[in-house]
């Protein structure tokens, strides 16, 4: 539920946004002066850090809080790893770890990698496509020590990190743990999937974000541009189009704030939490391909140029589903806990919010 | 876009899943009695008087109205709760249903206290069948191009010409119809429709079937010749009709029965391929899951705002148009999921009988009610285009 | 390649159809009076047994010829076996044996359904979804007896029929062979998938007919239909409808005739007939859900009546893309054939001819 | 509908598939001399003049041309075999692609006799790349909004205004070019244009790069100020270039390029599975290749009709409808296709990479030479609805 606090917290972030990551701006710089500025007053104003609570060095800022934030972000197609530290600050918060300063990032993004304790405390494994690791200090990590899981801290520069870039140019490396040790280690207070479904709600708002800024950014060009001496926004043709990207931005919106609001209301590990957050991933994660498909075709040749600033919202939509989950691999997972569950119980679970 | 979407996050009360238990028991005594098959569309009627007095004794007709009408002054939440229930279940609710959701309102809203006095009580009690007369064989989703006429008589006016499509019509014991008062002037097209409720026992009505390409009996065409309403009867304003016209449709966008109209050959896929499907099955299953699920909360959080006296038009259209296009197109994706199911499987005749009934009224799902070309429209005049 | 003598074929079963087959005429019968009178003309034509040779007791008309009859077939929705007894016809003629007079249709048509010989020259098996069996005389059957494959022709009677119908309400029935002994029985040229890439053909070409015509019928429609005082029609967004149900019954006409011609060329077994059918089945299969969707959705209420002869066409559109196997059958098939033959050799494969 | 659809049966005669053998050998030895990499479409460059000039030499440049113009007399057959060849494993061939396919045409068409007797021979020996100037900045799609004027001179014309999107500008000899002769009049608005034929060299012109969003040069902004083109390099009717204006899209509509530019991520896959797929990928392995190849036959059929002299405008609209909106979706089925492979495969990292690059250049594939918006008009009006 939308509370007053949210309103507050998210309106500060969407005013540093505007001043300090406006996308235009971002895409004409020539060089990278504007990520220290931008980083230093979310810092400043404890939006870094709002998922650790005061007594571990953070602001102590709600759930909610937290996501408004991470819409927010997805409506500018923010291009440092503010979502990556408010998770590693989260996780490292579920075991009691004090949170370091600085930019953060967690391990492992994707499904199928897995971290292990070794017997000697240190760590073992290899974590790809991490967002961000080359530019972080530390790295969060979850990590398995038998049928246990571990929650850890560990120092970027004591990994290896092949550094690599998703679709949008952003950083989005493979860091290898080897016999790695961390700064500190706890026992986690829930299983391996947990750092996986809050990954999956945190980039499904940011992709419902980037969507709606797509969308009004389609519908304001649509009111201006002018072909065979209408706007091009009074064709028909062109308004279903438009209609189809607000349904599936509103599709988008509305399974994200809903995954969000269900682990906000209830734990990590809720009952409903596992429906909330695969749904919201694959759901959202569908609606870019379509949305940025859309979009582009409203702005033609104008929008696949470096110079607009089209791209920085479609490819990191394309890039964002990727994290955490793919749709298929949700979908997999999904289809196969409902089908274990067997039809009987499948109307149910559905209805049980 | 001045107005950015919105879906306010409704977490459902107490009270509401309390309700759900009961309308499940409910349900599940009514299937005992063999009332209805649930699953399965195909099999018995879709309307049942007796079961619709039921339903309205246990108060689940009318129940955002007033209870000095006979509602209930529950909540939209509740209501919708209700609906998605027995729609899951293919309860045979037909006969109240139009009236629960599109008439009723209408009533409360235009007609004189006197007949709201009458006829709502008889709406919550499950005794009322309504249909709607919009429609006419040459005006389909242009409502406006009406032309059945309504004359101005002593005491009330007679109506002469025809509506089409009206499903019910032969079941019915009203309707709320659109006749032509006036014409339409040069300023504005809309003008000189007026609303009338129609006493479908009224001299002059003949009601024709059409049967449909499913052989089910469900539309009509009804004509008038010299039938006469009262002056009591007029809804709201004379030639006025477009001002109301929208907002009563508005009723018909989002609720559950807009995504859920196919849903039994979902459930029977999960049946039918048992509890450990393949990577194909699974993956496939998990996608249909999450849109479900995913309209599913569009639904909730559309019925929360009306609860809360917004008017989210906008996201209403949105999801009725990203649901009827679901449940049409959800039979396609059962078949190509089913493929590889043993033939001899146990379920696979059930399955193959409930995708034929539901291949057969897929086309309809996206013109009932505002075609998906009219939704965008209206979609799109909400972000600012028209 | 089309010939003079496809013309003159098709020419005369397009005239006896637009005589007998009228789909408002049929829709409109209240007996199945004209369905004897159409056959009755198609058989003193020569159509009935078109792939049957002189000397076995049919017409001898070429391979493209009777491809070019269920072309115009389709684009009447005909609701009679004649495919079904041109393919029992030219199954028979493989094997030597002559086609008795009459209708007939064949088995199996479900790629895992089997008919076996047994050692005392029987054959047992049940086949599903044979179209019209009820209403038939014989049956073409291809067995398998050991590794090799036989054709045989078996009287209806002689088999348990549980009569079943498809979408469109044609027979579809359950043939169950139990120790039923043919009237004849040879060794087949060919192994078993034969029968199933002759009859995915022939169905790619009727379903692709069948499309031809609620193309024509939607465009007719629209350029009549007034609403919002404009002929629908010029709606852009019924153009653009009407222009992607252009686009896809282009497709399954393209792909449908090419498999055609391949087979006219080639023989069944030649080397791209696989490909080609199994493509042609599969994309016109894929048309049929789109199209069919895109015409009813231009005709609106109207088009849902029973009245109305729209349904005669969308619903055996449904219908015969599952008879000879499913899209999702021979898209199975196919990918798990080019992926056998490596990604080398792929492009050569489409590129054959 | 009064012209149905038409795909007449293609069988490539013999001497196509030697000819494709020969193609085949050029390139495999280009590849080993590394002129470029076969699938790999983000590595190197796009254009490569000595390579286009051993194109020329092979004959494979002009080939439908007349033989006095250096052409090769060959068949529209042939001729689309070797650029699906070509298309197929990336070459190079943007530096005479454009002039292959559609400048020369033109000029053969409307040149005067020694301006083609000039510049034919030297397209065909793959020494000339041209460019075409439609586009503005204030008119995409609409072609007949351009407003670039040339002013009539003593001996010719001068060019003032701007040229926007023109994909190789910043390497072409040569523009083929609208610009703006007389006002458009009230009855038509499309009178008024003239087409030009304009050396790149030519004082006066400035062509500005602009970056595509993958980081590519391909785009420019072509500005020209008082640049004169003489008299003999008007092509055809002065102020009536929109009689020409649609035959010269229909060279752009069907070719194999039209489908197989993100055709690489489908062969990898193929690749990334290997012989043994799961019955996912192998059902949505085999619907691809279904759909790859039923484009393919569709655009051998259009080349077999072009060759017999019809004009197959909708079909060819339609195979460009088709195959666009097919390789612009591709990446995203690959995608799908490819999720459960093992992190580890060999070509995991080739595939992702190619993936990544297709993702980009996908957005472009619906919007050059014709959106899908003004393709199915285009349509539309072949079926008779405009």
């Amino acid at each position: 539920m939308t509370t007053e606090s949210d309103h507050i917290v998210a309106e500060t972030a969407a005013r540093i946004f505007a001043d300090l990551a406006d996308p235009q701006t971002i895409n004409n710089a020539h060089d990278s002066g504007w990520k220290n500025q931008l980083w230093r007053a979310l810092s400043d104003a404890g939006l870094t850090l709002a998922w650790v609570p005061e007594n571990l060095g953070g602001a102590g800022a709600s759930l909610n809080d937290g996501f408004a934030i991470l819409g927010a972000a997805g409506r500018y197609a923010l291009p440092v790893p503010l979502a990556e530290t408010l998770l590693a600050g989260w996780l490292l918060a579920q075991a009691g770890i004090e949170a370091p300063a600085g930019v953060m990032t967690v391990a492992p993004t994707r499904p199928r990698d897995r971290v292990t304790l070794n017997a000697d405390a240190t760590l073992s494994g290899t974590a790809r496509g991490i967002p961000f690791a080359k530019d972080t200090e530390h790295i969060a990590v979850l990590a398995s020590a038998g049928n246990a899981t571990i929650i850890a801290l560990v120092k970027t520069a004591d990994c290896r990190v092949n550094e690599g870039r998703n679709l949008s140019g952003d950083s989005s490396d493979t860091v290898v743990f080897d016999r790695t040790k961390p700064v500190h280690s706890t026992q986690a207070p829930f299983d391996g999937s947990a750092l996986m479904l809050m990954g999956a709600t945190v980039r499904s708002l940011q992709l419902a974000g980037a969507l709606e800024t797509i969308l009004a950014m389609s519908v304001a060009y649509a009111n201006e541009r002018v072909a065979f001496e209408r706007k091009i926004g009074k064709f028909q043709a062109v308004q279903q189009n438009l209609a189809r990207l607000a349904g599936e931005t509103a599709a988008a919106l509305a399974a994200a704030g809903s995954a969000a609001d269900t682990i906000a209301q209830d734990t990590i590990l809720g009952g409903a939490v596992f429906l909330e957050a695969a749904a919201a991933k694959i759901r959202a994660g569908e609606a870019t391909a379509e949305g940025a498909a859309i979009a582009h075709q409203v702005f033609g040749a104008i929008g696949f140029t470096n110079e607009h600033i089209l791209h920085r919202f479609t490819l990191r939509l394309l890039s964002w589903r990727d994290d955490f989950g793919s749709e298929s691999h949700w979908a997999s997972t999904l289809g196969g806990a409902v089908a274990a569950r067997g039809a009987d119980q499948f109307w149910p679970m559905l209805a049980a919010r | 876009m001045t107005n950015q979407l919105q879906f306010d996050q409704i977490r459902l009360p107490p009270e509401c899943q309390r309700l759900r238990e009961d309308v499940r028991a409910f349900i599940a005594d009514e299937v005992a009695a063999g009332t209805f098959v649930p699953d399965r569309p195909s099999h018995g009627d879709t309307h049942n008087r007796a079961f619709s007095q039921r339903v309205g004794a246990k108060g689940w007709i009318g129940m955002t109205w007033p209870k000095k009408y006979g509602g209930h002054e529950r909540s939209f939440l509740e209501r919708h709760v209700v609906t998605e229930e027995f729609r899951v279940v293919n309860a045979p609710v037909r006969l109240h249903f139009v009236a629960d959701r599109q008439s009723g309102p209408i009533l409360l809203k235009y007609a004189p206290e006197h007949v709201k006095q009458d006829i709502l009580p008889r709406i919550c009690r499950g005794e009322l069948c309504f249909v709607i007369g919009m429609s006419e064989p040459n005006s389909g989703s242009d409502l406006f191009a009406a032309k059945t006429k309504a004359t101005k008589v002593d005491g009330g006016w007679t109506i002469n010409g025809s509506k089409i499509w009206t499903s019910n019509a032969h079941i019915a014991d009203y309707m709320l119809g659109l006749f032509r008062t006036s014409p339409a002037t040069k300023e504005n097209r809309r003008h000189g429709l007026t609303q009338f409720l129609v006493d479908m026992k009224t001299p002059g009505i003949t009601v024709n079937p059409i049967i449909q390409m499913t052989g089910q009996h469900d539309f009509n065409e009804v004509v008038f010749d010299d039938a006469f309403i009262p002056d009591d009867h007029v809804l709201g304003e004379i030639d006025g009709a477009w001002k109301q016209a929208t907002s009563e449709l508005a009723y018909e966008r989002s609720g559950p029965e807009r995504f859920l109209e196919t849903y039994y050959v979902l459930a029977e896929l999960v049946r039918a391929l048992g509890p450990d499907p393949d990577l194909r099955s699974a993956e496939g299953l998990g996608r249909l899951v999450a849109q479900l699920h995913t309209l599913r909360r569009m639904s909730v959080s559309v019925a929360g705002m009306l609860q809360a006296g917004k008017e989210p038009v906008v996201e209403s259209s949105i999801v009725k148009d990203l649901g009827t296009i679901w449940e049409q197109k959800l039979p396609e994706r059962v078949r190509d999921l089913s493929a590889f199911l043993e033939p001899d499987a146990s379920n696979r005749v059930t399955l193959d009988e409930q995708l034929g009934f539901a291949f057969k009224i897929a086309p309809k799902l996206t013109i009932q009610g505002g075609t998906t070309e009219i939704l965008r429209g209206i979609i799109a005049r909400g972000l600012g285009l028209r």
